[in-house]
């Protein structure tokens, strides 16, 4: 085995599409988007709860996918869960930096250090989208306007 | 020279490679093993060469003029239509009409054939196995004209009972759109039996066949089918070309698909006449170099034999299915009786995008998706299978190829 | 090497007919001479080689697969794409839309822009210059949904004036369909003013530049035109492709062309949802190999220079019109100031196919006919003109092998 | 100029196609038929008047052509003037075949010299439609039921 895939499916990636962390709803979120890979037909659905001083309280997924997409939307719930929106959005522009091959600049070293398991991807482009869909998803969760996508 | 060259019973596949240089590549540092073939097929020197001749000698566009190399030029271009009517045992050359493709083709008879014709409430029989390009078209009806759409089960191997379409077939029913071979399951259907049973009931038939009509031979007078469908580039011939076969009768009584030169009889200020048959659905310059590309694609089909392909290349599929089984954790997905050439199945624990990731490493092409089929994973219950399809070109070491790197996809996510 | 190669200002026109190779062929024993680029030009062997090169070494179906083939193949496929934008200055990549050529483009504005927002005596104004193409799917619109069409006329010298566009437009007017260039008359329409009068009214403007992007550059933003169509084998590439360039706000609000797979966001039995542009007007499998020829077409027009190529071409056409006219009862049709590389002429006593059918005996490839310019013909009281078209490899020495040939022909005829 | 063209062009053609015999109308005519070849342009229009007994007593054609289909429609009308009506329709097959590089074996002697002249179009393929479209107009005006076509 080569060693790029060695890196794209390094065993906290495995893990992570394993036993993904925060599967499930939530009952109580405020915030919340689908997000669809027409072209492979993965789907995430993404759920978060943000409190009053624009912090993530709670955070969870559920959908259907890879490998890739799923420990990617797994470890994007570890790092979300308890930050402030603002920090979210500079954590995305981050992470679609390494994983198209950048330097994740604007992140801090320790989240470059837990983001850097999905860099991996940066070799394999046609798998890019699967590792972004979660993000994209929470994206478009955070800049709904609290009504439309709210349950 | 091989060694096998010598016994003509032989398919001689090392020769049939020679043909078609992009197999002797590497990928990823492995010989490239080819396994995509139900989404495209490569294309032989054959064709290349007779494509690059003819720009080089003879091209020009068709019809319209009277010098040489446009003379020339549609002579070449409408032999290559002559070859596509012996292709297919048409009775004659103005049955077939030349479309960008196998989607283009059923879009026109959609919508110069069904579309007038179509009250709301009537309704369109197709099987849930139908590829996405048998099934918008269809849609866009429901959508536009509120025709309704009645679905034809297939049964837990992939079969298609063709009672099941009598039994779709109801007072308003307009049309059966019905695929001919499943770009999924790998899927013969029954073509000639649901023919006969939809003109019992005097209702016309579309068979889908951009997959059938590569893998054995077709006649469309046997079938007795209405229209059939075919796409250049699975054919081992260009992109931008497919066939649309149609009954003269329809095409006769059809109207126009798009306007432009070529399909007019007269154009004045105020009103437009059309041409017969099949120029009137022929609007604009046709794809003429893909035309001649096409019928050169089909003189290597038949050189080879199409049932001798097929008889090599289900032999590949039905060894890749008997060593995928013999995994454990491999479902095979598709084991009608009746099966072409196509191996979709799905490894437990492993998706199917992370399956292709790995057999490409290996230099293995497979498909990993819905195949443009959403019906049918839905059907299915899954979201994406992995498939590997077979060409007249692949070997049984190419098949042993894909068992193995299936194997250490499976010790990467052991 | 030519002398003239160690001039570098100097438009090296032999150097430029070594890529063509079918230019150094004969036609009844003479070198033939071919003066027919209007109806489709010749293909560089630039061209062909980068399709055999695309086709021997990374050929594979686009879009959809994981594997290293299907993504080099999506990677050159869409970097074509990047290619006719820039060819065009579009603002977007995804501005672009591939189509089968030029009259698919026009058709696909015709159907799912224009036509879901017409009502009964809704008006289309378009000018009697109009290729068929340009003319059919507005005729479309009338038959089916009474739509009426109303023309701006030209001068005696073929010259389209704008402000007969601005009387044109009504308080009915829903849109305006206008050539860049005729490929009759050779005429430079003032599209960029074309637009401005339309706009001001708040009409949308499609322009036909099948023609006028063969012979000079092409600024879509400058233009500021709202859809803007070509057609790859007059631009020195491929058949079977063309382009319709789109402003993204049309794109986004129009509903699908054809139904199939790429286009789709999601199929299920009960409904279906589109991908956004430009993907929703792609169904099926696209012309992956042409897309290629058409971007190594379009790089080789740019390494000659679209403005030097233009040039080059007037200035034989001018040659061409002064000798002509010189000769006692030839008549040219169109003399517009602002004047392409087209020359259409009428022999007095001569019906243009003899004229063509004697010229072809010389060498000399012109077309007669109508040009699928039928509503211009009626305009012009002729029913069929001779063309003699000029490309980027035409030379001095042709232009006088024309008129030598149509010399003959008068003696034939004398 | 070459001896194909020659043959084509020769001076029985162009006599017929500068002074066109039985051009104009014919205001008894009953039958009529209008022949267009959408390629070129080309239009002709054919009135006859046939007699109780078959016979074509009278005949003109009209319409604007190439030398080839105008000269082709004279020597037509030459011909058929005061032939019977099935004549009419053999020497039609006999100059399909010649003007195909056939021999028009079913001819006379006297009506294949005549229509040798024309000949010459079968080295001219994309020619062939041009020489033989008033032929199938004056089909279409006798295969016309004597009603929708008559005047
Ligand atoms: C069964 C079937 N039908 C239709 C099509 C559409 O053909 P194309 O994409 O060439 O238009 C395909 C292939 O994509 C197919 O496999
Ligand atoms: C001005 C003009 N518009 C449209 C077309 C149609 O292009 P195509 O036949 O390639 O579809 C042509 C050429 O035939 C043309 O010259």
């Amino acid at each position: 085995m080569d060693a790029h895939l060695r890196e794209l499916y390094q065993e906290i990636i495995l893990d992570h599409s394993r036993h993904p962390r925060h599967f499930g709803t939530l009952t109580d979120a405020n915030h919340r988007a689908d997000g669809f890979n027409p072209l492979c037909g993965d789907k995430v659905s993404i759920y978060l709860k943000v409190n009053g001083e624009d912090r993530i309280e709670d955070i969870a997924f559920e959908g259907k996918g890879c490998a890739i997409s799923v420990a990617s939307a797994s470890l994007m719930s570890e790092m979300l869960k308890g930050r402030k929106v603002d920090e979210a959005e500079t954590l995305m522009g981050g992470f679609l930096e390494l994983v198209k091959g950048g330097e994740g600049a604007d992140l801090s070293d320790d989240d470059r250090e837990y983001l850097e398991a999905m860099a991996g991807v940066s070799a394999f482009p046609m798998r890019v989208k699967s590792a972004t869909l979660a993000w994209h998803a929470m994206k478009s969760a955070l800049e709904g306007d609290g009504t439309a996508k709210t349950e | 020279m091989s060694a096998l060259s010598l016994k003509p019973h032989l398919y001689d596949v090392e020769a049939i490679r020679q043909d078609f240089p992009i197999l002797a590549r590497e990928v990823h540092g492995r010989p490239l093993v080819y396994l995509d073939n139900a989404a495209s097929a490569q294309k032989p020197k054959q064709v290349m060469n007779k494509i690059t001749d003819f720009v080089t000698t003879e091209y020009s566009n068709v019809h319209r003029g009277v010098h040489f190399l446009s003379a020339a030029a549609t002579d070449r271009y409408e032999a290559a239509r002559g070859r596509v009517k012996t292709f297919l045992n048409a009775a004659h050359e103005d049955e077939i009409v030349w479309t960008r493709g196998g989607t283009e083709a059923i879009n026109l008879v959609a919508s110069s054939f069904l579309s007038p014709r179509l009250e709301p409430g009537d309704e369109i029989v197709l099987s849930v196995m139908e590829h996405h390009s048998n099934i918008v078209p269809w849609h866009f009806l429901r959508e536009r004209q509120g025709a309704s759409l009645r679905w034809v089960d297939v049964s837990d191997d992939g079969e298609l009972d063709p009672e099941d379409v009598a039994r779709a077939i109801g007072p308003n029913t307009k049309f059966v759109a019905i695929t001919h071979m499943s770009n999924v399951l790998g899927t013969h259907t029954a073509l000639k039996e649901i023919v006969r049973i939809a003109h019992e009931r005097g209702i016309p038939v579309l068979a889908d066949g951009c997959q059938a009509s590569v893998h054995g031979k077709v006649d469309v007078r046997d079938l007795d089918v209405d229209f059939y469908v075919m796409t250049g580039h699975k054919l081992y011939g260009p992109t931008g070309i497919g066939v649309l076969y149609a009954r003269k009768a329809h095409l006769k009584a059809m109207r126009p698909y798009q306007g432009g030169g070529e399909m007019i009889r007269e154009v004045t200020k105020a009103n437009v006449t059309y041409a017969e048959p099949p120029m009137r659905f022929e609007a604009g310059t046709p794809p003429i170099i893909e035309a001649v590309g096409l019928a050169a694609a089909l003189d290597y089909l038949d050189s080879i034999g199409r049932d001798a392909a097929a008889a090599h290349e289900n032999a590949l599929a039905r060894r890749a299915e008997a060593k995928l089984k013999a995994l454990n954790g491999v479902r095979l997905i598709g084991e009608a009786r009746d099966k072409g050439p196509i191996v979709s199945f799905e490894t437990i624990g492993i998706h199917a995008h992370d399956l292709a990731t790995i057999l490409d490493r290996e230099g293995v092409a497979v498909r990993a998706g819905h195949h443009c089929a959403q019906v049918l994973m839905e059907r299915c219950g899954v979201v994406a299978t992995a498939r590997a399809s077979f060409g007249l070109y692949n070997t049984e070491a190419e098949v042993d190829a894909l068992v193995d790197a299936v194997q250490i996809a499976r010790k990467v996510f052991a």
